[in-house]
Parts: C-alpha cells; structure tokens; sequence
C-alpha cells in the first residue's frame, strides 16, 4: 500500500486560511488513494480555479490546474487518453455549479470514468466572499450585499436526474468518513460525482459554527439504500436535504469494458489512410 | 478547350449539390481535374442555390462563374446563371420552368415530366440532368449507371433502378440535341490514383496521418464534416472522437487528452473560436501541444453560415489573454491544407503549444484532385514530443520551470520570454515566402489562405494579356513567414487581396515590414473570388 | 519635501491593506495627494505582500519602490523593502520580528506584544503601526480616533475603544523616538472637495453618472470590486445589478437589456474578456450599444490574478469572428478613466456598438486623490439613442438595412460598410494625440493606459536632469488617435513602454502609421512601471 | 383582442421545410399572443441559432436573434430591462440543453418572467443533423454514425429540480393544445418553460410517424395535479415521461411586486454621484 505521505508535495507552501476545509479534503483523498493503492505517478489530481483548485499544488501526483469552471472537460479528455490513470478533480462550488455547470450535466451523461469532488463552501472564495450557486436564499455578499434573491442550486438532485452514477456528498470536517466515500468513488467504474461540505473560515463562518456541524445527517445502510434512485431523490429533496452526507446513490456497471488508451503512438503511413477514402478515388 | 466552367442553380432541397458532386466525379472518373463551389443559403428548404464545377486538364486552383454550361433546376436559374454563359456555351433547362432569353444553345429536356414519369418523383429530376450532362460529355452508360448505384447505395434496389431509367432518358434526349461532344473526354483508366477531396476531407485525413488520436467538436458550418468524417472513421483509426457539449468543452477536453499523452485536434468556425479563445491561450501556458482548425465564414456573429470569407486572421492571431505564443498558419490549396495540417501536429510539439491552422469555407467545402502523392509526401519537419519520466505538472497561473506556482518578478518575466523563445525558434523553419509566377513582373498579387487559387489564375490571365502578374502567397502569421520584406523589395506594383473589409493580413504586413500595400482589393460579400473578377478589378487599379 | 514614499510589508492576512488604507486615508485628509499601489500575492493567507503610499503636494501620478518610511509587519520586509529605504528615511519594526540591517532611522515598536496587551489579539497590530505614522506626521489624535471608529464601524464599540487605545499607544512609542515629523502636514479643511479612490470605484461611479441603467458581471480579479460596488449603491442608483453564471451570460444580458432599452455595461478582466468575445461581435452585427470595462492582470490564461499587465489590447482590438466594428480605449488616469467611461456610453450610442474601455490592476486598484471638480466635468461628446418607433428587428445573421435576412451580395457589402462608416465617422470626434511635457525634447516616451503615470513622471526627473523628455499617449486604439503620426514627426528619439512581450501597441502604431520604434522598454513581471526604474532604463538606452 | 395575423411577418420567405414542426409552434405561438391580446409591438420574439430559432424572422413584434445557446440570456436582460414587454424564446434543443443548459439551471433559479420554448426535435438540425442532448442512446447521426453512447437529458426533471415555477411540455402536432399552454405561460408571473415535441422531417423521421402522435401522452386535470412538484417530478421520470405533455408543475407566485424598467432615462448630476462616495470623501 502506498503511504499517504507519498502524495505529498512539501516544494510549494500551502496558502489555505489556518483552519481551511479544503485541509480536510485534502487529507481524506490522500488516505483515500493511499487505501486504494494508486501510485503517485498512475494519479492525475486536477484543480478548479478557486481556493480549493489549489489542491494540485501540493499533491505529488501528475498535477493540471487549467482555466475556472473548465476542469471537468480537461478531467475528462485525460481519463479518455489514459483511462489507466486515476483522475480526481477538486473544483469549487463556484466553478462546477457556476461557471461550469453546463459541463456537469453533460458529464453524468457521459458517464466517463473519474472522481469529481466540488468543494462546496457556499461563497467564491479566492475572489473574497462573493455569493456561490449553493448560497442559501437572501445570504449576504459582496456582490449581492442586499441578499441574493434566487434559491440554491440542489447538486445531489441535479446528479440523480442526470443520470449521475455514483452520487455522493461528504463533509470536510469528518476526515474518515469522507475518505471511504472518496475510496468508493475510486473504486466506481463511471462518473464520480462528490458534493463536499467544506466550511470557509474567512468568508463563510455559519458553516465553522460547531453547531453546522452537529447537523450534518449521515446516510447509511441501515436508514439509505444506495441502489435505489428514487429513494436518493427523495433523501436529497427532504428536509435537511443538503446537510446529507454519505453515498446517495450508486450504480455499479460491471458490464463496462476497459477503455483504450488513446496516447500518441506514432504517425499513420499513407497506405493507413488511404483505405478510408476509397470512396473519394476517382481515378487510378 | 482545356478548361470549362459549369454552372448548377436550383431550389434548396431539390438536390442541386447532390447533381454537382455527380457531375465533378464523373469529370474526374474521366480523368479530369477538378475545381468545385456550392453556393447554398442558410436554410434548409426555400432559396435559390448554385453548384459550380470547373473542368480542365490541369490542376483547377479555383472555379469561375462564367459558364460554358448552365443546368437550370429553377426558374431563377435562367434569370441568373444563365445569363453569365459564355459564348457558344450551353443551357439545359426544362421548358416548364420558363423560357431563357438568353443567347447560348439551348438543351431543353422536360426533366419534371421524366422524373415523374419514369422514377414516380419529380426528386429525381437531378438524375435526368446527370444523365442529359453524361451525354453531353459522352460518357459510357455503364459509367453513368453504376455510379448512380454507388450514390444511391442506401436505398431498395428497385428505386435506385427507377433512378438509373430516368438518368438514360435524360441522356437519350440529350444525345438528339447535342452532337458534338461538349468536353473531350475519355475514360482514361489513368495509372495516377487520385482522389476527388474536399478540403474538409483532406483536413480531417491528414489529422489521421499525423497520429492524432483526440478529437472534440461542437459541430459549426462549415467545419462540420472534419468531425464527421472522423467519427465516420473511428472504428478504423482508433482516433477518440466527440461531438461534445460546446466549444469550451471542445478545447479543454483537447487540452487535457494532451496533457495526458494523446494528439489532439478540434475544429470549429469563427463563432466556435471565439468561445475557445481561453483555452488556446491555455495550451500556450501549460506548454500542451493541440491543434485547432478554423474554418472561416463571414461574420461578425452568426453572419453568413454557409459563405466564404477571411475575417478570422486578427481573431486567431490575438486569441487569449496575454501574449499568447500560439502559432497560426493557412494553406492556399487541397494539397497544401493536407501537409499544414500534419506539420501543425509538428509544430506543436515542437513549440509545446497551440498550432492554429485558419481555412476558409471555400477551400473546406470546394472539391479538388488530388493525386495519391501529395497524400504520400514527407513532411520537411517532424517533432516527438519529450516525454519526461517524473510526474507532469501543468499549472495555468504563472509558475516556474519545475511547474510551481511563482510570482517572483524575474521568474515570471523569464519564463514569459522562454515560451516565446520557441516562436521564435520554429520560425527559422520555416520555408521562406516567395514570388510565384512570371519573373521581375510589372504586378504582384499579395494575398493569404485559398484567395491563392484566383489569384494565380488570375495572374496567368493577366500575363497572358501583357501585364507580367505574380503572387506572393503568405502562409504563416506567427511566427511571420520569412522571407516577406525581401521578396517585396522586388514588387514593383503590389496589390492586396483579402476576403475582409479591414485588410487583415495588410496590416500584419505592415506591422512586421513597414510596408505597406497601397492598393487593395478586400471583398465580404461572402463569395469566393475568381480569377476573372479578379482580372476585372485589377485593371481597373491599373 | 513634497513627495515622500511609503511601504508596508507583511503577511497575507496581517492587515497591510488595510494598515495602508488607512494611512493613505490619513494623509489624504490632511490634505496631501496621494497614490497608492498593492502588491500582493494570489493567496487569502501566508505570503508576503507589500503596499505602497506615494504622498505629495501636487497631484501623485504613481507609487516608488524607493521608500522613505518603511513599516515593518514581518522579517519578510526587512529584508526586502527595508532595502529600498533612501538615506535618511526611516524604519519601522518589531525587534520581535528580527534586526534590521539596514542603514535608515529606526523606530523600534514591539506592536505585537501592544496588540495583545491592549486590544487583547495581536491581530490589532495594524491599529498599533497606524498610531505610530499618525505620530510621525504629528496628525491630531481625536483624528486618529474618528478614523478608526469609522474603520472598524462594524464591530463592537468596546473593541472599536481597545482598538484605538492600542493606536495611541502606538502614538505615543512612535512620539518619544520621533522628533521631527516626518513630512509636513497640517489638517487642512481644505474647501477644495477631494475623494481618496480606486479607479474601478471610479469607473463604478462613471457608469452611474452615465445613466448605465443595468450592469451584468462574473466575479474576477481584479475587476471585482466594479460589480461590488454597483451592486451597493444599487438602491440608491436603481441600476439593475447582477452577478450572473458566467461571462456568457453577462455580456448576452447586457445585449439584450440594451436591446429593450437600457444603457447596459459589463466588466470583466482577461479572462472573462475571452468567454465575451461572441458577444463583442453580436452587439456590433445587432448595433446595440453595450459598454465592456477590461481591467487587465498578466496573461496568459489565469497567470498572476492580482498583478498588474497591459496584455490584452490586442485581445480586446480583435475580440469576435469577423471584422468587428468594436471602439477600444483606455485612459491614462483615475481622473481620465472617469471621463472616459463616461464617454464610453456616449461612443456606444453613437456607434450603436461596443466599446470597450481597458484598464489594468494597477488603475483599478491603486487609489488617488480625486477633486470634486473632476467629477463635475461635463462631457465634450454626448449621444442620445435614436429610438425608432416602429418594431425593433436585431438579427445576428447578415442583414438588410430594416434588420431582415438576406446573402445578397451587394447588400452584405453595404452592411458591412456601414457598420465601419460610424467608427471612421468617429474619429473625427477624438481628441487628437499630443505631446505632453519639454518642447522639442530629445526623448519621447510613448506608452498607453496607466503606464502614463510613471512615464510622466519620469519625463519630468528626465528633464530636470537636462535630458529633456516628453511623453505621447495613446488613448483610442480604434478608432486610431488622430495625431499619432503628426506628433511623431517632432519626436527625436521616441521609446516605447508597454506592459507587455510583444509591443503590442508599438505594432498598432507601426500598422497605423508605417512608424516603427525601435527602442522598447516591455515589462511583463506583473508590477507597475515606477518613475526611477524607468529612468534607468532609459539611461540604458540612452 | 389581436388578431393572429397581426403577429405575421409577410417580408420574409419561410425557409422551414414543408411539414416541419416549427410551423405548429409559430401558429401556436400567435394563437396563445392573440389570445392573451397583446400588441406586437409589447412582444419581443427572440430566437436561438437553429431552425427553430428562425421564428422571429417572420414574426411581426419586436425580434431578436442572437448567439448559439446564448438566446435565454439575452432574453431575460430584456425582461429586466423592460419588464412591461413579454418576451417569448424560441430556441432549439441543441442551444437549450446543449451549449446553452448552463444558463438554463441558472434561469430556473432566477424566474425571470418571460416564455422560454424550446423546439425539442433531438437533433441539430441546422448544422443538419446531428444528435441532440434529448435523442435516445444510441440514436445515429452525422456525428455519431455509430449510435450516441450517453443517455438524453430529461429537461422536465431538470426543470423540477433546480426550482422551475412553470414546468410543461408541448407537442408541435397538436397546436390548440400547445396554444392553451403558451397562453398559460404567458399569464405566469416569473420563468415559464415549456420544452416541445417538434418532428424535424428531415433529420427525425421517427418523430414524424403517426405512431410518434399516438403515443403522446397528455397531462390534464384529471390525471395530475400541476400543483405538486412531487407528482410532477413522477410523472417526469416514469415511464413514457418523455411523450407526456401538459402542464407538469405551476407554481404561481402572487405577492410578486411588478418589477421596475430599466430603460435608459439620461445621465446623472454630479449631485446624484457625490453622495454615493461620501465615505471616500477625504477633504472639503
Ligand atoms: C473565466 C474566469 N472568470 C472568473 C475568474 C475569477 N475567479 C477565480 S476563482 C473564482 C471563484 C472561486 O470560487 P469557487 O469556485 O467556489 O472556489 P473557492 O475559492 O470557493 O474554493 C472566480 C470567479 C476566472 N479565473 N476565470
Ligand atoms: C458558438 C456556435 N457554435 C456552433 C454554431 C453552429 N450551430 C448553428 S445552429 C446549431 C444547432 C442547431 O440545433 P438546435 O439548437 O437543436 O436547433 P434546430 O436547428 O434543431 O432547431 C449549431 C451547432 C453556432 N452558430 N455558434
Ligand atoms: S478563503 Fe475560505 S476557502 Fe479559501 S483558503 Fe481561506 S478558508 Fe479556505
Ligand atoms: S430541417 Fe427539420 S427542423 Fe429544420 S426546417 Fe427542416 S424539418 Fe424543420
Ligand atoms: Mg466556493
Ligand atoms: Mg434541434
């Protein structure tokens, strides 16, 4: 098994507020891999513009931060190039449900295998405090100092109703917990999708209150059946609905056969091609 | 006659390009060399669309719209195309549609009547016109036949019977009118395999030939066949092709099937470019190698779809924030676009960056001959890319050589300079520009991307008159083709040609030359040049 | 002395802005002028970041990295910014915090240990270090009391009390070791009306005087504080304000609002700029008047989100598929970019079309002392919108003089035309380029945007060297300046100074006017060009 | 009350092809505005970039056209700016749920008053023929010779959940039917979405069959209640949820205050500004 420290990246100094969640998820994905026994060089950890898109700085992994609310299409060519590697994506709250939500609903569609992990903090964060897609009604930012007066966006639900595989939310104040769910979703061959609680201790202190915490309702066998899409549904648009964590749903495919790689290899030679334009020939 | 132009007009729908690509593949089956044109409007049913083919026994640069022939599927035709038949050319038209009062010989065939008739659909019509063309040309009617079963393959065999009928009617009918043959032809079985490609075809091939092995599309005309014909393909190459959710998907898909090992390719139009402007200049950044076609329609905005025009180059050139060291260059010609297509993979891994290459319309959707050797060439220049064993760190915020975030001034600033150092590098492989055609000429004719085919024709027509024409042809915008500034010091007389209002690429001259191109001839309305336009107003400049 | 340089340094998340906020503020009320400039990292906490005061009679055009105090916020400073303090100036420190080894006067403060004893949170620090400048420039305590009561109007009185006590403390260390003041002040109650502001504060308020009746934006760095403050003043203001999904939606919403009515702005930085391109060229082909603020940061892609750069004129000149008629400017000042936001709106009406105004990190961020009088101005130029009254037809496909479709070519031609027509009309309403300071002088420093501060600036220490140098900026980039020739045929010997690699306005000057400048000063370490360093670098040249 | 052929735009060809769905939409359309009698020129028409989004060409109201998924943006700036105009989209299912089903989740949040149609035929059919986000797995076209691997989105469940006030699907066939809907839509006060059947004869042919008519399923009073989300949701996702159409889901919302116009209304004194910066007032 690889240790957790082999995922380390001690170069570059963390920039993360003391006290940060992003902390959390950071420490259950690296047990999460360690557990899983992915090797540093077979891992791709891809980061969201945002604070928690830093993430890729500090992991010793292959690392790719690219461009805000673009990391899961980047996630996803790489998986479809090299599905042989393990690729797990942190992306804000702002940058998967904001920006980049078109991409998310086309990404439960296509079903391609990676872990898809959303830091889910309420606020955009590096920009300093503006409101995020999952603010609750009338919550204060800078940008909307009166309120914002549209409802959150419902993630889990989103998920399930596009087609979602694995659907899941964590809580970044519960390491272990998070780190199984992380584990699953590794371990899930398709589209892992990961809402993760992630309280911000500078622009979004409710979620650092002991009592946000207290909260949070976990899933577990004993009161969830993860295989079962409608009762997820019903689960993420209860009450409390968006203080649930564990594994809302998962659907296993065990039918889905390995995909190629599709790294370069080489240029074709002329008699390669030529076979695919016999219909153009005209002559000779 | 070595060369003839020949005109198709009809309704949207009624199967004008279907006609067209008939009557250019049979050309080429007898051996000729072909050149082709659609004119369509941007709807699916209702307007009045033309399908021009030139015809001749050397390699056809571009087509004219002055016809020897003229098929007139509608009314309308008769009112325009047909009035542009040269001297001694000819008109097939069906009595039905109107009566031309034009002075060219006339072919009247009641191809309504036949199509109904002997297929049961006045859609048929088309075939009757090919067969009343095969006839004009003399072709076999095995020949004509069995290419009606191969373009009608997908449908039950009796109605592609019915199909074959109507065409023989069309060429009996035909052969009582016209005697001598209106081309010669014959069937040459000619050793030289060639190949009747658009440039679209010819783009998406050559990604196959260079080992590309990624693509994302969102489709856009007039670039939507590169994505089709590789999907098309994919079983046999292997290639990872996706029609995906937008562009921005597109581009960032590429970017990380890069990062990740593969060769990867999108192609779009300019409105599709404009929402991957971010991701070029991410590439750049990251140091990933991709390659972007461009094919280029009138804009600004949704514009003309289905034109032609050269109004991306500044959009492309100026893509991303920042100065973004993306390279971008534009073939003249089919066989051209197949080895820049290839060498943009090269160069991309050479300059571990965005490659662009920027065609327009005409030249993706146009036709052409092209032989089995340009498909078969060595590229002058090739790059594997340097894989390192440690692991990969690709990080789009300023950073280091070890891939670590800096803002360290002096870092930052040296490695903004080493990333162009490579633009600069790569120019020094490149092939020089140079002056085509006639030597210490009194006109040079400047110009960029498939502009070059009228353009060398034209200069042909023009030396052929007198006036000694040649062509400076420019190929790469950055890095900026060597080689421009010293040929232009032997231009006694340059004149611009560009498809945009703002010379484009007159500028770009300027701003890397100094000199500046007094006169020009920029033209947006969204339809090829040709040589005798071309002639037309270079004359007048004169 | 009328000009004196502060720095402050620490760490991320130890209040330096803050501490030089409320210095700036200070000085500012005591009449002086001021400008400041932040440096600081792309982390919410742990780096070292820097703030610069420049403080002086005369209006303050930039910031020094030459201080003449130095505050001391961590061991960072002291060894960095603790080097730049000139002879004579002085130093600031905690000798918790290390021993400087530097030749300046020292003013040793134990602040932490004042902050935690009287405000019980060594977080109060920066109240500490504010007390000790408030003594060295012996500003009136009741002052400094009702400055940070205001400052920390937020927070519970008796922290607000422990705060200021923790400020007097600070006063009265600073007082037994500071004889002399610093600089001489005296509170004026000066009649002239002044406002300490940041340029995109500025910006935010033109829009307003503007009659901008909605405004559309997606958070970015560092155009933020634009939507901020739209969007708190937007009971007052009315202005419909949002913060939407993404770029796209900013820049259609404002086509749209502006469609149905509204004078509509959106603002953005380079990257955003990317995804608002499409939309760029739809408001030119729709000839709706929209107006774009870009605040540039060092490219390419994320690059140094909180620096500053001069990147994107390109990107921004050639922003959308096609030829977009799209005006582009940027002002040189806070006082300018308050004008010429304004104006924007009037040009968009007048163009029915886009403009967009450029500015950078530096001007946005960087705060001035702005008098009344320069936000009384009225305009040279004012266009009100011709409303028809018949239905409004904006059709993003090509189209005909009454908005409806058509592929004629002739029509497409004129349309194009036309649209172009209203910029060349434009440029006659420009305010010519012109030299600004030495007559005849033997240097010209050319540059654009908010380069013109430390270029004024340096012309001046230039001149009174007896190297007599003047400055020519450029403010309008489409249409070109007028003048920009004319001027540059007095030019003896003109020097280029662009924050960026590839001189991206020496090429528009070069493709403007034929002229090219061969000497270059091109800065791309994401920090603001500042007087001295540029007159060192002339010598270079010189 | 208007009459239908005040609505009609006689300049311009109609380019769509005889038989073609899109022609039911626009009779519904001029039915369901003449009906709930409003002026052209209070209309704005505003269309996508496809076929559908052709509409407004030969639409006597205020038109608009746009970008490629960018149609519904457009629309609700208008319908901020000017909110006494009712602003009615037609756009296609490639630009709806396609390049353009970001701004879709967000406007579901926003409930902006204005019509959003969206002529859902499962495929690009200006670009001809490719599949769409709605075509069934495995559906063939252009660009997927081979079937299209990833399921439809299900833009009525998507509608639910992400906080639509005005839920309901359409069938272009059946035009008295849609027009009620459309004149329904018309009277929500906030975001009314309507996805729509529409047989593209060209590149659907499926779609045109009569069997295609005749499984249409229609939601009515009797057999749902359109004002529980819940059953809508139900009705979305069991079987046959894709051919039903009706009203799923209306939420109306009658202490919504009429909104202000945000037409241009001339500059601004100095005296207007100064006050808005007194706290950065330094001197005088
Ligand atoms: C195209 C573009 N628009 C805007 C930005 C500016 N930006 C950087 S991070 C960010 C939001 C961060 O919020 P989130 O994704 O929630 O991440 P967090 O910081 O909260 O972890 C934004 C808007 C950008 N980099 N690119
Ligand atoms: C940014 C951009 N990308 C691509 C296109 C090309 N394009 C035009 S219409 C269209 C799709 C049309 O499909 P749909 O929206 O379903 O409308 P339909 O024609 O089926 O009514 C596309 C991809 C474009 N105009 N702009
Ligand atoms: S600002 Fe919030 S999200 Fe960002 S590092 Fe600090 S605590 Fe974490
Ligand atoms: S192609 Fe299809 S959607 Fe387009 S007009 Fe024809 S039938 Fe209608
Ligand atoms: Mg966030
Ligand atoms: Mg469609």
């Amino acid at each position: 098994m690889t240790s957790i420290g082999d995922y380390h990246c001690n170069e570059v100094k963390r920039s993360w507020c003391p006290g940060c969640g992003d902390f959390g998820i950071e420490a259950a994905l690296k047990s999460a891999l360690s557990k899983s026994n992915i090797e540093p060089k077979r891992v791709m950890t891809v980061g969201g513009i945002g604070c928690s898109g830093l993430l890729p700085y500090w992991t010793k992994t292959n690392s790719f931060v690219g461009l805000h609310g673009r990391a899961l299409p980047a996630a996803i060519g790489m998986s479809i190039a090299d599905p042989d590697s393990q690729v797990v994506v942190m992306a804000g709250d702002g940058d998967a449900y904001g920006i980049g939500v078109g991409h998310l609903v086309h990404a439960f569609r296509r079903n391609q295998k990676l872990v898809y992990m959303v830091a889910n903090n309420g606020v955009y964060a590096l920009t300093k405090g503006q409101v995020s897609p999952t603010a609750e009604l009338n919550a204060k930012g800078s940008s909307t100092p009166f309120g914002i007066n549209m409802p959150p966006i419902d993630p889990i639900s989103l998920a399930l109703i596009s087609g979602g595989t694995f659907v899941a939310r964590g809580f970044a104040g519960d390491i272990p917990h998070l780190a199984e769910i992380i584990e699953r979703a590794i371990a899930h061959e398709g589209f892992s999708f990961i809402d993760i609680l992630q309280p911000c201790v500078s622009y979004h202190k409710n979620m650092c209150d002991p009592l946000y915490a207290a909260g949070i309702i976990k899933l577990e066998v004993s009161n969830h059946d993860a295989g079962d899409l409608n009762a997820a549904l019903t689960q993420a648009r209860g009450e409390n609905g968006n203080r649930k964590v564990g594994i809302f749903y998962c659907k296993e495919n065990n039918s889905r056969k390995v995909s190629d790689a599709h790294v370069y290899a080489g240029c074709r030679s002329s008699e390669d091609i030529l076979g695919l334009i016999r219909p153009m020939r005209v002559t000779g | 006659m070595n060369r003839l132009s020949i005109g198709i007009g009809g309704q949207a729908g009624e199967g004008v390009e279907t006609l067209g690509h008939a009557i250019a593949n049979l050309m080429a089956k007898m051996g000729k060399e072909i050149a082709t044109n659609g004119e369509f409007y941007n709807a699916i049913k209702g307007s009045h669309n033309t399908f021009e083919i030139s015809v001749s026994d050397e390699a056809a640069l571009s087509t004219s719209t002055h016809y020897n022939l003229v098929i007139a599927m509608d009314g309308q035709t008769l009112a325009e195309e047909a009035r542009r038949i040269v001297t001694d050319g000819y008109l097939i038209y069906d009595p039905e549609t109107g009566a031309p009062d034009v002075s060219a010989k006339l072919v009247a065939v009641p191809f309504l009547n036949i199509a109904q008739e002997v297929a049961g659909t006045k859609l048929a019509k088309n075939m009757v016109l090919f067969g009343c063309f095969a006839a004009m040309v003399k072709a076999p009617k095995e020949l004509l036949a069995s290419m009606i079963d191969e373009l009608l393959k997908n449908l039950p065999p009796e109605v592609k019977q019915r199909n074959v009928e109507a065409a023989q009617r069309g060429y009996e009918v035909a052969s009582e009118q016209v005697h001598e043959s209106f081309m010669q032809v014959s069937v040459k079985d000619s050793a030289v395999e060639n190949y009747l490609m658009s440039g679209n075809s010819i783009a998406a091939l050559a990604a196959v030939r260079a080992g590309c092995t990624f693509f994302a599309a969102y489709p856009m005309t007039p670039s939507t066949s590169i994505l089709e014909f590789l999907a098309k393909w994919s079983n046999e190459t292997k290639m990872s092709v996706h029609h995906v959710e937008d562009e921005l998907a597109a581009i960032n898909m590429a970017v990380g099937a890069s990062y990740a090992g593969a060769r990867a390719m999108v192609a779009t139009s300019g409105g599709g470019f404009a929402l991957m402007t971010e991701g070029v200049g991410l590439a750049a950044m990251l140091e990933t190698p991709i390659v972007v076609v461009e094919v280029q329609r009138p804009g600004p905005a949704t514009g003309l779809p289905t034109r032609t025009g050269q109004g991306d180059l500044r959009q492309v050139l100026h893509a991303g924030q920042g100065d973004v060291p993306h390279m971008v260059l534009s073939p003249g010609t089919h066989e051209e676009a197949f080895q820049m297509v290839r060498e943009a993979f090269e160069y991309a891994e050479a300059i571990r960056g965005p490659v662009t290459v920027l065609m327009e319309k005409c030249l993706a959707e146009g036709m052409r001959t092209i032989s089995v050797d340009a498909l078969n060439q060595e590229l002058d220049f090739t790059c594997e890319r340097q894989l390192s064993n440690g692991l990969k760190r690709a990080i789009s915020y300023e950073h280091d050589a070890e891939g670590n975030p800096t803002e360290d001034p002096q870092i930052v600033t040296d490695r903004q300079k080493s990333r162009w150092d490579k633009i600069a590098a790569i120019a020094e492989k490149l092939p020089p520009a140079r002056l085509e055609g006639a030597e210490g000429a009194a006109v040079t004719l400047v110009c960029w991307g498939a502009t070059y085919g009228a353009a060398m024709e034209a200069s042909k027509l023009l030396t052929a008159e007198g006036i000694a024409t040649n062509v400076l042809h420019v190929k790469y915008f950055r890095p900026f083709q060597p080689g421009v500034l010293e040929e232009f010091k032997k231009c006694a007389h340059p004149i611009l040609i560009e498809g945009n209002l703002t010379a484009q690429l007159g500028g770009l001259i300027t701003e890397k030359t100094g000199f500046e191109i007094k006169d020009k001839i920029l033209d947006v309305s969204g339809r090829q040049f040709t040589a005798e336009g071309l002639v037309e107003r270079i004359k007048e400049i004169l």
